[in-house]
């Protein structure tokens, strides 16, 4: 696979590492009510689609950015890259 | 041995000969011919025997289709089993053997099977070989087993290198046939980076085996010409010998380039063959197409052949399989075979075309309306017996009948990406549906096949391709060339005649196997595929599959469309596992990492061992020791009793500098480090989001912004990735930047009582390391021998008095030199891994045995390090129950009741009273060694309550090292407990 | 200043030399590395201070910025490593940490990394044994990352016919057979 | 045990003969293609491995009628199709260990109680160490295996240098230093078990209907009430998903979210070669483990090429490090051929075990999770899973198989990877 990255332009996968779904960015406050229950939820459970998918990947063998990589889970389609620092940022992570 | 069978004319070079044997049999061929163009020319026909029935069979087709032609090549550590004839090149000094035969391939014992073939089935296995139940394994299968295979490996460590690349460009051609060259010469004209590959030693595809001509040139002349522009321009690679095996996402292809098979052994130092990843913005595929045979009884026989295969012996290589010939067609151009192969010379005997109203095109006698209803022939065709238009039998004699039941786009890459094949009526053929992205098909590829329509959609795809991409190319001037339309009624079967039609010919599936499946509702066309192994050789039923499709789809009363394809997967042909292994072989598998000390530890003639990728000294014997227990007892009790020295570089260092590192650190260890003071260094325990312990190591702060934090050896990279996740994902904005320095600095425990006295000799006068200026986890910068930066950490994995030292890592083999020399005094000792080991054992230090992804804080004895002040990766999963229960595993150290006994790491404690299986199982030791101090085996590991189990008596199983011992429960600090020597 | 005997990361006294007809893979010890990382918003002041340091801009995305006799090239986001001579500048990153302060994180990487330089007409067919790297359409001046030999390298085109390849220094011998392998595997 | 509507017969060296003698004309279908009923007692989804066999063990053992399984495309299409055919139980953990052995217990007695020969081979799995850490850990797991009732035993350099003589000894970068074997362990041949399954199912009354694909869950009140398909709504009393790969999408359509990803793992097969791996073996430092099939094949496989994926193919930097791996532990294998790869989607559980529970709708049941070591696991996952089905209550040997053992921090996690699946 090819992953255009957002800086560096078409790499190859094989430099990437692969973490998994990128909702892994919203990790919970640690101080909210039931916060087991959603540190499982978070942590646990995946949406998994057969389709497009938000993912993380790290460039290990590169530039070392952790990336937002929208694919299609049947057909390996990429249809976007972005860097996970911005997306957390947009999701309102800061400190 | 004359060349008996040799013809006039053809791309061989009569000015030179090879010599080659067959089964050990001397034979002559030409520059130009592949192995079985050579046996041919030698009037040899029987080139093989089939899988199950032994049947004997000679040469199909002319390509790397061939079912039968399959023999073992070269001898001794080359031997190559399954090999292709028809792909074989010939080179001086060829050895070939047949295969799947015994005693000869004349005189095959196995051929018995073929006598049984009624009851060898498709699926019979299934059915029989239950009773009695022991019997499959102690007599059936071994049989069957025996039975297995066709060619045979020699067992030989593989002696040729292989090599690995990657390539890009605009547009990748595959095939170098009329489209491609003619797509090649487009794209190639108008300066798009091309790479053209064939997986023939010679371009040109079917124009070297028909007599067509281009304009006013020969097929072959043409070809010639055109490589030689080809070759001529810079931004075009012609690579012939080049097989692309299989198209992957985005793009990305797999090219096998066979460099030296056509040589007797490789050049020195140069591959037998590369594996090219090859990068391309555009793919044209411009593969051809695949003859098709047509099924009649007993049409295995050797000499029956593909009509196309016929033709191209008898027109590229100038050999036929027989003086006498005939053909067997349901279209027009089967008929080509028969004017070809009479412009030859060669006798046809006639052409039998199934179709009533067949056109009469060869100069030969023409039986339209006929059909083929059996052969015959012990080990080579001799007869064909025909029943004709008008319900009367014939019998022909003849050494080989061309076949021709039309020809298959050759669509299999379009599939790779899961693709599926669309339907042509008109040509009654497969042609390319949706294509992966970024691909095109040109040529009859696409089901064109006339000469004029491949040239030009050659050239007309190469200039959309290019067009996608933004470069612009002009469509090239085509030749004059043939343009016949197709004529075909498709005919797929003899349905008459009494003997098996075979489909697949390796695999022997005939129609009656299609049949049978039917019958036995295996209908789905994979049911069908597994059931009968229809197409599942190794040549994959490039010329079976279709015959099989639509006599399932006679039988199912569907369309042949309607049944299916079966999935097209790569490799497109089967690829030499060295290949895809490359230079990752024996000593380089994987690259070795080498310790700053290495070299003066070899010099030391230390053992070393891998630790992941490290070399690392496990112990460094001495003259006179004799196993390596001298040793390491030796080196533990010298750094117990004086000092020793030993390479621990391998850690994991990761320099973490920020205004907010010291609370980013806070949030990845589990533990408390924000307010860690600036020269003192903390342990710290890192735990996975789960609560489980990931890892663990000393950070050291070196400034109030600047830490540097160390991992364990095998977890540098993953620790290293995990700050990057929480850095940018987790907590964009906190003012932390990571780099890794392992490797940067040379770093070494001197470790025992005389650590400091030795260190005083080495550190510059002005910086204080007693035990006031330099107290238990300090840290500093300081520098060494005269003004060498270096950094110092008051840190102790032995438990002595201990301190890690690290300089710049060039000048870490000065750095040991020196310690050695200033410690003579002290008879300083280097120490391996090993010795390493015993004393952090004996220190009850968890390592990687005791971090092995399971553990938590709690089973640590860390539970209390785990703060619920502050919000760390991992502390709010800890919480769980699971991780929480009464009866936890604790860490705990054994020592054997009878000192001499052995405590076997991995074996399981069991109470002296209770039963001794899974269910009372009470936890197990991780880690065990010798401990020379205490003159006793010791071990530690995990112990439900063991914290609360101080002195209790248990049993450590081991049955499968045949070992049972009494131990008892003991702290894991066996040396030092208070920690008095390492605060000395 | 101390007398400690440097040693090449080939583990010689000096540096190794290969030849092959259009090729010379040279092993480059002469150089001191230190990496520099922006700290959170101060991307403006570190831009002032590295090119007062280094007389350059610090280079954009994927580019080298010469400046003898400095030489900078991009890492990711915010970083980059700086190289030069090791005769002069074995103290590189102290300098550095001088120059930028506190907008600025600075690491040694001297010796993290072997420097192997392949110069010559053919470096192109073995490098494309090597990596990934599109080397035909690298321009001088530009730098990537690549995988070689499982190892993550940096491949810096100094001129058309000449590239420098960074790799972790440990496993120097490895990168090094490689390198030779595939140079007589394509020369 | 009735023998109702299937199409029952018996199979045996005897009747082969016959048939042969009478042209084949005797062999009826090994199951039939019956028209769904409108409703049934059972409906299980997914005509795989498990899913037959939870049939068969439903209607054979539990004696249970009424029973459907809804298979989207062809049976024994998914993983039971597409597997490298280990059969084992070298499992580590209280949690798998006795499963697994049960299972290898079922696979022993496979072919009497099925009338089908699979082809059960236990010519002995050899996964081989190459440091210490690895022989300690090795030493650990064999023991539990044998504590817990299976067979291990720890192998020398020399016992495998006996039995493996061309596998790199002298020259290999990571050393052979011993292995883990499990002589009981070895291969079937995997299309045969969907089959054999398949053929019990229906000669005990269970309708096997092909290309009917499952849309959508009737649920009321909590209640699971039917399924919704391709061939029109089938009523049900108890609804049991097992459909591996596909889990979180069938499961997505009763609303909910699994612990659980899909991932492509490939697998190979070589070209025919007369025989020279009598057993299976496992590479200890690198992904490759291999073994021959009776037809002579090397059947191959290794890491998963870890990314997210329902596409049934995978990429080329997979495929080249299981080569690499399987030349540095064979160097003879330079010569063979590769002939063919695949991909199965695999799902893969966070803590790399199964899930065989209830769910929090009433009547529908989940069976999945296997990441890529269901098919060894198939006669007592139908087994398990058939009991779960008929009593309502988990089998003895899959009782920490549950949903919630995530939420409770009970995870059974063989490797100890943690919560990232394509680690497992």
């Amino acid at each position: 696979m090819i992953i255009h990255h957002p800086l560096l332009g078409p790499r190859d996968a094989q430099e990437f590492t692969y973490l998994g779904d990128a909702s892994l960015i919203d990790r919970p406050d640690w101080q909210a009510e039931h916060a087991v229950d959603r540190f499982h939820d978070y942590l646990y459970l995946r949406d998994n689609p057969a389709g497009e998918h938000r993912e993380l990947w790290f460039h290990e063998v590169g530039d070392r950015s952790w990336l937002v990589v929208t694919r299609n889970t049947l057909t390996h389609e990429i249809t976007s890259v972005e860097l996970a620092r911005d997306v957390a940022r947009s999701r309102g992570r800061s400190k | 041995m004359t060349q008996s069978n040799r013809l006039e004319g053809g791309q061989i070079d009569r000015s030179r000969s090879f010599d080659f044997t067959f089964d050990g049999k001397r034979f002559k061929g030409h520059p130009g011919d592949t192995l079985a163009s050579a046996l041919m020319a030698n009037g040899v026909r029987l080139m093989g025997r089939s899988f199950k029935y032994h049947r004997p069979r000679g040469v199909l087709s002319a390509g790397s289709e061939e079912p039968n032609a399959l023999v073992e090549l070269r001898s001794g550590a080359r031997q190559e089993p399954n090999t292709r004839a028809t792909t074989a090149e010939l080179f001086d000094g060829l050895e070939a053997k047949s295969q799947n035969r015994w005693p000869s391939l004349r005189f095959d014992a196995m051929a018995i099977n073929d006598r049984f073939s009624n009851f060898l089935t498709a699926g019979f296995y299934y059915k029989t070989f239950m009773w009695p139940a022991a019997f499959w394994e102690k007599l059936y299968e071994p049989m069957i087993r025996k039975a297995a295979g066709l060619g045979s490996l020699s067992l030989q460590d593989d002696p040729d290198a292989y090599d690995k690349g990657f390539l890009h460009c605009d547009l990748l051609i595959v095939g170098g046939g009329p489209s491609g060259l003619a797509a090649a010469l487009t794209a190639g004209r108008a300066g798009a980076r091309v790479i053209l590959a064939d997986e023939d030693f010679a371009f040109g595809g079917r124009l070297n085996a028909e007599t067509f001509t281009l304009g006013d040139a020969s097929g072959p002349d043409w070809v010639a010409a055109t490589v030689e522009e080809l070759r001529s321009l810079p931004n075009v690679r012609c690579m012939s010998r080049t097989t692309v095996i299989g198209g992957f996402d985005h793009g990305i292809h797999g090219a096998v380039e066979r460099v030296s098979d056509h040589l007797a052994t490789p050049a020195p130092g140069k591959p037998r063959q590369i594996l090219w990843r090859i990068y391309a913005r555009r793919t044209l595929l411009c593969a051809g197409a695949i003859e098709r045979p047509i099924a009649f009884a007993n049409n295995d026989r050797p000499g029956i052949m593909l009509g196309g295969a016929m033709r191209a012996y008898a027109n590229r290589w100038a050999a036929t399989p027989a003086q006498k010939v005939a053909v067997f067609t349901n279209n027009d151009d089967g008929h080509r075979t028969a004017i070809d192969l009479i412009a030859k010379g060669v006798r046809v005997a006639a052409v039998i075309d199934v179709r009533a109203d067949a056109p009469r095109l060869a100069d030969c006698e023409l039986l339209a309306g006929a059909q083929v209803i059996d052969t015959d022939g012990r080990l080579g065709l001799n007869f064909i017996k025909l029943r004709l238009a008008d319900g009367s039998e014939r019998t022909i004699e003849c050494g080989a009948l061309g076949v021709s039941g039309g020809w298959n786009p050759n669509v299999h890459l379009t599939c790779h990406q899961r693709g599926r094949p669309v339907w042509n009526e008109a040509i009654a053929a497969f042609v390319p549906g949706t294509l992966p992205q970024g691909q095109s098909v040109a040529g009859a590829a696409t089901g064109d096949f006339s000469t004029y329509a491949v040239l030009r959609s050659g050239t007309d795809q190469a200039v959309v391709a290019l067009s996608d991409i933004g470069l612009e190319a002009k469509a090239i001037d085509l030749p004059q060339a043939e343009d016949a339309p197709v004529n075909l009624t498709p005919f797929w079967h003899v349905a008459e005649g009494k003997g098996r039609a075979w489909l697949d010919q390796q695999n022997d599936v005939t129609v009656k196997d299609v049949k049978l499946a039917h019958q036995e509702n295996f209908r789905s066309v994979e049911h069908l595929k597994r059931y009968t192994t229809l197409g599942m050789a190794t040549d994959q039923g490039k010329t079976s599959n279709m015959g099989g499709l639509a006599i399932m789809a006679e039988l199912a009363g569907k369309t042949i469309p309607g049944v299916g394809t079966t999935i097209f997967r790569p490799p497109y042909t089967p690829v030499a596992m060295g290949t895809l292994g490359g230079r990752s072989r024996g000593q380089h598998f994987h690259p070795v990492r080498e310790t700053p000390s290495h070299k003066w530890a070899k010099e030391q003639g230390a053992v070393f061992i891998e630790t992941g990728n490290w070399l690392r000294a496990q112990w460094f014997p001495r003259p006179g020791e004799t196993t390596w227990r001298e040793s390491v007892d030796r080196e533990v009790r010298a750094v117990r009793g004086s000092v020793g020295v030993c390479d621990v570089t391998t850690l994991g260092k990761i320099d973490v500098q920020g205004t907010d590192a010291a609370e980013f650190l806070n949030r990845i260890y589990a533990n408390a480090f924000a307010k860690l003071p600036v020269g003192k260094t903390r342990y710290g325990l890192m735990l996975r989001e789960d609560g489980i312990a990931m890892d663990d190591g000393t950070t050291a702060r070196l400034a109030e912004d600047h830490f540097v934090m160390t991992t364990t050896t095998a977890n540098a990279v993953t620790v290293y990735r995990h700050m990057e996740f929480a850095r940018q994902c987790l907590w964009p904005d906190m003012d932390v930047q990571l780099i890794s320095t392992t490797e940067a600095w040379a770093q070494y425990a001197v470790a025992g009582p005389n650590s400091r006295k030795l260190l005083q000799r080495i550190v510059d006068p002005e910086f204080d390391i007693s035990n006031e200026g330099f107290p238990f986890m300090a840290c500093g910068e300081i520098t060494v021998c005269g003004g060498l930066r270096a950094r110092l950490f008051r840190i102790s994995f032995s438990g002595e008095l201990a301190f890690e030292i690290a300089v710049p890592t060039r000048y870490g083999d000065a750095l040991i030199r020196r310690i050695m020399a200033a410690g003579e005094e002290f008879a300083v000792v280097p120490y391996g891994t090993e010795a390493l080991g015993v004393m952090r054992i004996e220190k009850g230090h968890a390592a990687g045995n005791e971090l092995n992804g399971t553990t938590t804080a709690l089973n640590l004895g860390m539970g209390r390090m785990v703060s619920k002040k502050k919000d760390a990766i991992g502390s709010t999963l800890s919480e769980r129950e699971g991780l929480n229960q009464e009866d936890a595993l604790a860490l705990v150290g054994f020592r054997p009741k009878v000192a001499e006994e052995k405590v076997t790491a991995g074996g399981h404690l069991m109470t002296t009273t209770g039963p001794v299986d899974a269910a009372h199982d009470q936890g197990y030791v991780t880690s065990a060694a010798y401990s020379p101090i205490l003159e006793s085996y010791i071990g530690i590991g995990f112990l439900k309550r063991g914290a609360e189990r101080m002195g209790e008596t248990l049993r450590l199983v081991s049955p499968l090292t045949g070992t049972d011992t009494e131990v008892e429960v003991v702290s894991a600090h066996f040396v030092d407990p208070e920690g008095d020597r390492l605060r000395a | 200043m101390h007398d400690m005997i440097a040693l090449t990361a080939l583990g010689a006294a000096s540096a190794q030399v290969d030849t092959f007809d259009g090729l010379r893979i040279a092993e480059c010890p002469y150089w001191a590395l230190a990496s520099l990382a922006t700290r959170s918003g101060h991307g403006a002041e570190i831009a002032d201070a590295a090119q007062t340091f280094l007389g350059a801009p610090l280079p954009g995305v994927g580019l080298c910025a010469d400046a003898v006799p400095f030489h900078a090239f991009w890492t990711g986001p915010d970083r980059w490593m700086i190289e030069a001579p090791h005769d002069s500048h074995e103290d590189l990153a102290a300098r550095l940490k001088a120059a930028v302060g506190d907008a600025g994180s600075v690491t040694e990487q001297t010796d993290g990394w072997v420097r192997f330089d392949a110069t010559g007409a053919r470096c192109h067919d073995v490098l494309e044994r090597l990596c990934n790297a599109d080397t035909r359409r690298m321009n001088p001046g530009t730098v990537t990352q690549s995988r070689i030999e499982h190892l993550g390298c940096f491949l810096i085109c100094r001129a058309s016919e000449h590239f420098s390849l960074y790799g972790p220094r440990s496993s120097a011998h490895s990168l090094h057979h490689a390198l030779v392998t595939a140079a007589t595997s394509a020369l | 045990m009735s023998e109702s509507n299937g199409c029952a017969m018996r199979y045996s060296g005897f009747r082969v003969i016959k048939e042969a003698l009478t042209g084949h004309r005797g062999w009826g279908p090994a199951w039939r293609d019956p028209e769904p009923q409108p409703s049934y007692d059972y409906v299980i989804i997914g005509g795989g491995g498990h899913g037959l066999a939870t049939a068969y063990y439903l209607a054979r053992h539990f004696g249970k009628k009424r029973i459907a399984v809804l298979e989207k495309g062809w049976i024994g299409g998914g993983n039971v199709g597409r597997n490298t055919t280990i059969i084992r139980s070298n499992y580590l953990l209280d949690g798998n260990e006795p499963f697994y052995e049960y299972s290898l217990k079922l696979w022993e007695g496979l072919e009497q109680e099925l009338n089908y020969n699979a082809m059960v081979s236990q010519r002995g799995i050899l996964n081989l160490y190459h440091n210490d850490a690895q022989r300690d850990a090795f030493v650990r797991r064999g023991n539990a295996m044998i504590l817990s009732g299976a067979d291990a035993e720890l192998l020398s350099v020399e016992q495998i240098r006996a039995r493996y003589p061309f596998l790199d000894f002298a020259n290999a970068r990571f050393p052979i230093r011993g292995g883990l074997a499990q002589h009981r362990g070895g291969t079937v041949r995997h299309d045969a078990v969907a089959w054999g399954y398949a053929r019990g199912a229906d000669s005990h009354g269970v309708d096997i209907i092909q290309n009917c694909e499952v849309t959508g869950f009737r649920i009321e009140n909590g209640v699971c009430k039917g399924v919704e398909t391709s061939r029109g709504y089938i009523g049900a009393g108890k609804v049991a998903s097992c459909v591996a790969g596909s889990s979180s999408r069938v499961m997505a359509l009763a609303g909910m979210r699994l612990p659980i990803e899909s991932h492509v793992l490939q697998a190979f097969v070589s070209e025919g070669l007369k025989p020279l791996l009598p057993g299976v073996i496992t590479f200890g430092a690198g992904h490759f483990y291999c073994s021959q099939s009776d037809k002579g094949g090397l059947v191959f496989g290794g890491d998963i090429d870890g990314y997210n994926s329902y596409a049934q193919r995978g990429n080329l930097p997979t495929v080249e490090d299981v080569c690499e791996s399987g030349m540095a532990l064979i160097p003879a294998l330079g010569r063979a051929r590769l002939l063919r790869m695949w991909g199965g989607v695999m799902d893969m559980s966070m803590d790399g075990s199964p899930i065989i529970d209830r769910t929090h709708v009433d009547g529908l049941y989940f069976n999945g999770g296997w990441c890529y070591g269901g098919f060894k696991a198939t006669p007592a996952s139908g087994m398990a899973y058939a009991h779960l089905l008929a009593t309502d209550t988990p089998h003895e040997t899959a009782t920490a198989y549950r949903f919630d053992r995530f939420r409770r921090g009970l995870m059974i996690d063989e490797k100890g990877m943690g919560a990232q699946p394509n680690l497992h």
